[in-house]
């Protein structure tokens, strides 16, 4: 990499940024369409001295990284629907033994064979699913290829910070396109650099043991349940994410994250110039999902317009939580097509006009 | 300013790093830019192609529906993406291998460019896309032939591939001055 | 006088042409399966069962019912068909990717537990559906595009030999066929018809391993794939019958 | 006598065939079919219905009839 | 099985129910706490002719029992916790393939590695979960061995009434203990009964295929949205299932499911004993989940109390929505101890006395 | 005058008895594992890995670096940690159920990737931890809860020899152990130490099985637990070093 | 009328066994039962235990607090669960295994039952639970000898075991008389 | 000369070590240990320090010194 200032697609930006970050473990399985991630590792993990395996199937993927996080190492795991609900035992795994590693999911439509297009289907998976047990995750959602850059680096923060899995979940229209990209300066990682990973005793210390974090709470799962609800609250509290564009006076907003969230920036900008007074709330997180971005809501709001490439909806759920239930909202879904401008305004149109039906 | 572009062939024909070259010569310009290939099963043996927008301000979604130019390097291209070109918009034509009694839509502006002859012209058999390349930049004055030479020596020299810049640059010349 | 007919099963020839690239083996490994069950008039009551890879695109070549599953479940889920449907003779039609990578694992335990179907795999050395990565098969210094600098055994292991993996297990059948040649296609296809034999009398699992060419993801013209075939795949991978029940 | 029937829309062009016939009565044709692949041509007289081409032939494109 | 008066396991219920009503296949892979089915199921099925493969994993499993409901069998696989999160790809594919298909998650506590005790931590598996795109399941909660009975029986009812995989999910408290319960009469089921299944073609007839449904949607995805939303709304519209205990005058309702409500049915006899008003919503389907139910709650309702056994209170989010965020809610949430009925009513007294704290 | 000492690692000895039941051939398998790390000096450097079976009752009975994870997934967490410590001894210590059952298809892919680690398999014939059901070494006519009427080729399948599916794999060592007697544990100890000695010179993947008795699952005495192992589980699964790099 | 009882033993002495047919007893005589072992890693080696309540009514929760009954097949069980049972409730000690001066709380009711000798003495050396089950009859007065012996014989008739009721009913009547 | 050390309260019971003594020096106590597992005694005088009951020993319960 001659320079940090390029054009790359989503996927490789997103491997270059883990690397930049420090990460020398990557292991995967090709799926479109994130199999860009494991064919950049192929050859960019042998340059910086760091190892790329492509796993015999996604569950090796995950639990080999689930080791070498355990060890101490920066790691990181991509795959793409399917592929990535093999992961979810894993997922639940490295939640209860208190395991910093970063999963990226590159979302695709659809629920069975050939389904490739871009899609937002895997929201719920995301935010609710992650295996068994009460399992919640860290799940950021970055809408352009600088932000898959940026988010690369929020995630080993935040996943050391609170010793927790985070995914980055963006759809294939963002892992598959280019854009230009500022990256960061290359960051070593220091494998040494926590206490609690395996790495070997000295003399007079005490084995640690990467394993099911309730044996070492007070009364096992009475303690772990408080220390879990901590952990939870204090992610919940700290790490709410969202870029809010004009939604103080809107009567309409919009919400919307990755893909479909740049669409309905630019019809915030279209329809303001028509008139229309359209705002956007930006999922940058969507757990712990950003309830406080709700705050800025105004007394003008008529009605939010969720946008989402998805059959359910699925993040209606969430934004009726966080507004009380108290605005009506309204969906533009579109599964597999990446939502269009006027559309959206359109459909702002009709809610102001009282034409729109609530989804909820 | 928003320009859209959609560039089509044969796999194989070295559509995407046609489309990537155009891509970067913007962004080296200053512009910003989103490109977005097909991908996935519609690799196999058909067609490909990859969209290119290129704008001051920022782009919404990578896809195009309404093209500022189509790049077409084979016949099925011109099928499938002719009629999304915006009334006025540009469709280059690769004149070596499409037909040249096909007809077109008349209400825009149709470019054939035989880049088989100029990349042999140019002493640079593999150059057909850059020529098609010069033959855009001369028509659309998207950006000045230094702008782009001056990118396309950084992509490629990035690459550990400047060798070929001179005949690359000889391509995108012969491409410029053949219209 | 009589006519003798070369003929694929009119299903294969009355609709659209198949999905896959020019030269690709899928087109005559599968043909040569409906060629066996057609001629042992069992194409009607078949079932055929596909995982996502490029083996999928028979489902829209054919007009017998079939299942497509997930990716590398084909061996599993076609096991299922079987023990509902023990009349019907039942194949999985997969990559070697699938059966020697993901789901390797069901492989080998369908094989153990001697499941009453019958396995062709198409052993073309690269993950085809999505764009030529490494398979379990790749050979040695194989490039692809997720061993760049060609697989090395240090890095990425050797090949996965089925052959040897299975030797031992008390399974019906146990062959590798090609088709990089007549001669080659046709001893295929007795391997192929064997193996439907085998299921038919009840004897459990049979595997037909099937050497065939990607030439989109080698880079290859198909001629040129097809030499690679006999030059490079055929050394790594010897054809010929491995197991045959009360035989060897 | 054989017969040879060519169905060249299903031709993707693999040229196998040309490479297989004993008799060589195989050959490109220069033609290209609907999808543009650069389709066959056959010398059907000189054919003696040994079935290579059919056999090696991924797209069931030819069928071969011969009287025996 | 001489009677059909017995006492029996949960789990051993489970699998005597599938059989009588016509399963006879069966897949799975030991776990605890749901290994009695596995064990039943491989002395019983080669008493009725019928198949129990304990296969080499989750994944074989899953999807044996894909093809085998492909082939018109009816089919049962059960599994537990990290067990069933390896069934999650799976589901997806049975939902996008339009396959009926009884599963059955046998929850127990926790994350990680040793944990087995009773728990209900996987309601937001079941209810949000289910493996990648746009996936929703129906699931059933009994209560009771005999409930888990009548639930088999109308498990298959819906599978191939929808052609949809339907979850039962219970904890380990209920999958263990032993009850009286009464069995339904043998029934068979005919393979051949359904067109759609793969069996050999007739002369004449079309090749079937079972796969992703959109392929045969008008316009693919656009058509399958459609078809995919139709048919959740139906699920949705037609089959909720509750409970409802004395709830039109109830100061405080609890919302319960599985073995909780159990206890909850048991606090409010002895609350208004006490001259407590509790009344309580059971839970018989989370998905649907039960929005029709909370319609009886009255104007003296001061709150309702959710009882479950999760760190996270998984269902408060589907209460505070079919509640439409109007009346407060409170939670007595455990993770692995059974509820008390003592403390249930003591809670609810606390909401009364304006003493408890809200979870939302 | 010297001194000959017969003593566990000190840490094996000092913490509370395991949780194994009287006579499991874990706690002697393990044992010997520890011996010989203590005895190459690399005790205190050395990373168990475990998954949730009986093995994982070890965590408690160390006092060295460990991990636990999830059911099958211990050689696979193993890999992953040596990657990263590549200094460190690091072994996988796990069950016949993980390890040919639900990892199987890790435990032949760390084997073809010729994984740096060590990895000690324990043949009990059972699935210990979840109550005895039929595991994939349970012997033809061996009752367990899921085989009630004695495992059966036909339904269930032939007893899996991993010794069989790794031959010819490129691994640095293969053998298989038992712990019937004086003698076999010490010759098993020395296939365990050579598994080490191996990865410590970095020649990759290293394989010990260990026919072991689970007496509570199999319904005898510990004694006779042993007697089975020498008069049936032997007979079955012989005992003997079958791959050793550089020799065999 | 709620009955709350625990069987507790080493794993191999019958306890879960034991449990059941004191639950299929009640059950065939019209009650409602609950019946919960404990299961998993607990199994291991150490000790065995099921809970078992009985009612006229629906059962809530199947653990018990407030034992009426404690059926102690060795010492360890007595060390567990002894503290659960209720003031005045009652605690059946296997007096063949655990030792004869041990104290207990003074407020319960103590019976000890040599179940090895009672199951010798009626001819069915495998019957110490289910003697020890008929002391408890005749002093709990749970269900009568009549009642319990009918669901007994049913319920191994069912299983197929027929041949050993006889055997059982002596075991049971021998534990019942020896109070 | 040989030293035992045994730990009873680790032992639990299995006998294994009375079975591979070659001196027959190990037998069963009658007595139990606090888990209620049987415990042996040895008779250490006759004791050849061979370190066989060590070796079967599960539960790292024996431990021999000899002088060589
Ligand atoms: C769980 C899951 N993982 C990965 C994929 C992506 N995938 C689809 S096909 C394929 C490989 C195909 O290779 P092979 O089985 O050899 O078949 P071929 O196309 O070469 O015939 C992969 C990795 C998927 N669809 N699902
Ligand atoms: C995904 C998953 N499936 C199943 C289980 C249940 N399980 C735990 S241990 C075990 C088998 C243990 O057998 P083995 O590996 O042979 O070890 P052993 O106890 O016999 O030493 C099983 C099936 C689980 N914990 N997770
Ligand atoms: S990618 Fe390869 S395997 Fe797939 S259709 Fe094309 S040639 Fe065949
Ligand atoms: S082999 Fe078939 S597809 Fe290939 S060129 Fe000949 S006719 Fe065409
Ligand atoms: S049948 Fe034989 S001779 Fe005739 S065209 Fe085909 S290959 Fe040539
Ligand atoms: S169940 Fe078997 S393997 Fe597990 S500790 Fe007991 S004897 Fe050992
Ligand atoms: S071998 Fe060990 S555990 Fe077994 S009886 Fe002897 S001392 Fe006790
Ligand atoms: S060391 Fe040898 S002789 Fe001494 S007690 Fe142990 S087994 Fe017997
Ligand atoms: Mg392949
Ligand atoms: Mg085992």
């Amino acid at each position: 990499m001659a320079d940090n200032e390029v054009i790359m697609k989503g996927n490789e930006a997103l491997a270059e940024a883990a690397i930049r970050n420090g990460c020398r473990f990557f292991s995967g399985y090709p799926i479109t369409p994130q199999t860009e991630v494991l064919e950049y590792m192929s050859w960019r993990m042998q340059e910086v001295g760091g190892q790329a395996v492509q796993t015999e199937d996604e569950l090796c993927g995950a639990y080999m990284l689930f080791g070498a996080s355990a060890a101490g190492g920066r790691v990181l795991s991509t795959s793409a629907g399917p592929g990535f609900a093999l992961y979810q035992e894993a997922i639940s795994y490295l939640v209860g033994s208190d395991l910093p590693a970063v999963l990226v999911d590159v979302s695709r439509i659809g629920n069975a064979l050939g389904d490739i297009s871009q899609s937002q289907g895997d929201y719920e998976l995301i935010r609710k699913g992650n295996g068994h047990g009460d399992t919640m995750v860290i799940a950021l959602t970055p809408a352009s290829v600088q932000e898959i850059v940026e988010f690369t680096g929020l995630a080993y923060e935040l996943a050391e910070k609170y010793k927790h899995p985070v995914i980055i979940l963006y759809d294939a229209a963002i892992g598959q396109m280019m854009e230009g990209v500022t990256l960061p300066e290359m960051h070593e990682h220091d494998i040494d650099q926590y206490d609690w990973s395996v790495k070997g005793i000295k003399s007079g210390e005490h084995g640690r043991k990467i394993t099911n974090v309730s044996y070492f709470c007070d009364n096992m799962y009475v303690g772990y349940e408080t220390y879990l609800r901590d952990k939870y609250k204090a992610i919940t509290d700290n790490e709410q994410r969202w870029e809010n564009i004009e939604v103080a006076d809107a009567e309409v907003v919009l919400v919307a994250y990755g893909i479909s969230s740049r669409v309905c920036k630019e019809a915030v900008k279209v329809a303001r110039e028509e008139g229309v007074k359209l705002g956007l709330i930006r999922l940058k997180t969507i757990t712990p999902f950003p309830v406080k971005a709700f705050e800025e809501i105004g007394p003008d709001c008529k009605g939010i317009e969720l946008v989402e490439m998805s059959v359910k909806g699925q993040m209606t759920d969430d934004v009726a939580l966080a507004t009380k239930c108290n605005i009506p909202l309204y969906g533009y879904f579109t599964s597999y097509e990446v939502p269009e401008t006027k559309k959206v305004i359109d459909l702002a149109k009709d809610i102001l006009a009282g034409k729109a039906e609530e989804v909820l | 300013m928003l320009t859209e572009i959609i560039c089509a062939g044969f796999g194989g024909q070295g559509i995407l790093t046609t489309g990537i070259l155009i891509s970067y010569g913007a962004f080296k310009n200053g512009k910003k830019i989103t490109w977005y290939p097909s991908y996935g099963s519609e690799m196999r043996g058909g067609t490909a192609n990859c969209t290119i927008k290129i704008s001051d301000e920022d782009i919404a979604s990578p896809y195009a529906k309404e093209l500022d130019v189509l790049l077409a390097m084979n016949g099925p291209a011109i099928d499938k993406f002719e009629e999304r070109i915006k009334p006025g918009g540009y469709l280059f034509v690769n004149a070596s291998i499409v037909e040249d009694d096909r007809k077109y839509r008349d209400d825009i502006n149709v470019i054939k460019v035989d880049t088989v002859e100029l990349a042999k012209k140019a002493g640079n058999p593999k150059g057909e896309n850059i020529a098609m390349i010069g033959a855009i930049l001369k028509v659309t004055k998207m950006f000045t032939l230094e702008q782009f030479e001056s990118s396309i020596i950084k992509y490629f020299t990035d690459k550990g591939k400047e060798k070929f810049n001179d005949a690359n640059i000889a391509a995108l010349k012969t491409g410029y001055e053949s219209i | 006088m009589a006519i003798k007919e070369f003929k694929a099963p009119e299903m294969l020839r009355t609709g659209d042409p198949t999905g896959f690239c020019p030269g690709c083996g899928h087109g005559t490994v599968g043909r040569l399966g409906f060629e066996v069950l057609d001629e042992m008039g069992l194409l009607e009551k078949s079932i055929s069962v596909y995982d996502v890879a490029c083996d999928s695109l028979y489902m829209w070549a054919i007009d017998t019912d079939c299942v497509g599953t997930a990716h590398g479940r084909a061996i599993a889920t076609a096991a299922g068909v079987k023990r509902v449907r023990k009349d019907c003779p039942v194949w999985a039609y997969v990559g070697d990717g699938a059966s020697y990578s993901i789901g390797f694992q069901h492989t080998v335990w369908s094989a153990i537990r001697n499941e009453n179907i019958t396995v062709v795999i198409i052993n073309n050395g690269v993950f085809g559906m999505t764009g030529g990565q490494m398979a379990p098969t790749t050979l040695i210094g194989q490039k692809t595009t997720s061993s760049p600098a060609g697989r090395s055994k240090e890095i990425n292991g050797m090949p996965m030999d089925i052959t040897k993996i299975l030797t031992g297990q008390d399974i019906a059948y146990l062959a590798r066929g090609s088709i990089d040649s007549v001669a080659n296609i046709n001893k295929t296809k007795k391997y192929i018809r064997k193996a439907f034999e085998k299921q038919m009398n009840g004897e459990g699992f049979s595997l037909v391993e099937v050497l065939a060419p990607c030439p989109t993801n080698w880079g290859l013209s198909p001629q040129d794939s097809l030499e690679r075939i006999r030059n490079e795949v055929m050394e790594v991978f010897p054809i010929g019958e491995y197991i045959e029940r009360g035989v060897k | 006598m054989a017969h040879i029937t060519y169905d060249k829309d299903r031709c993707k062009g693999c040229h196998y065939c040309i490479d297989v016939c004993p008799k060589k009565i195989i050959k490109v044709s220069g033609e290209l079919n609907e999808k543009g692949y650069e389709i066959v041509e056959f010398d059907e007289a000189d054919c003696i219905g040994c079935g290579s081409c059919y056999t090696i032939c991924p797209d069931y494109a030819i069928t071969i009839t011969k009287e025996v």
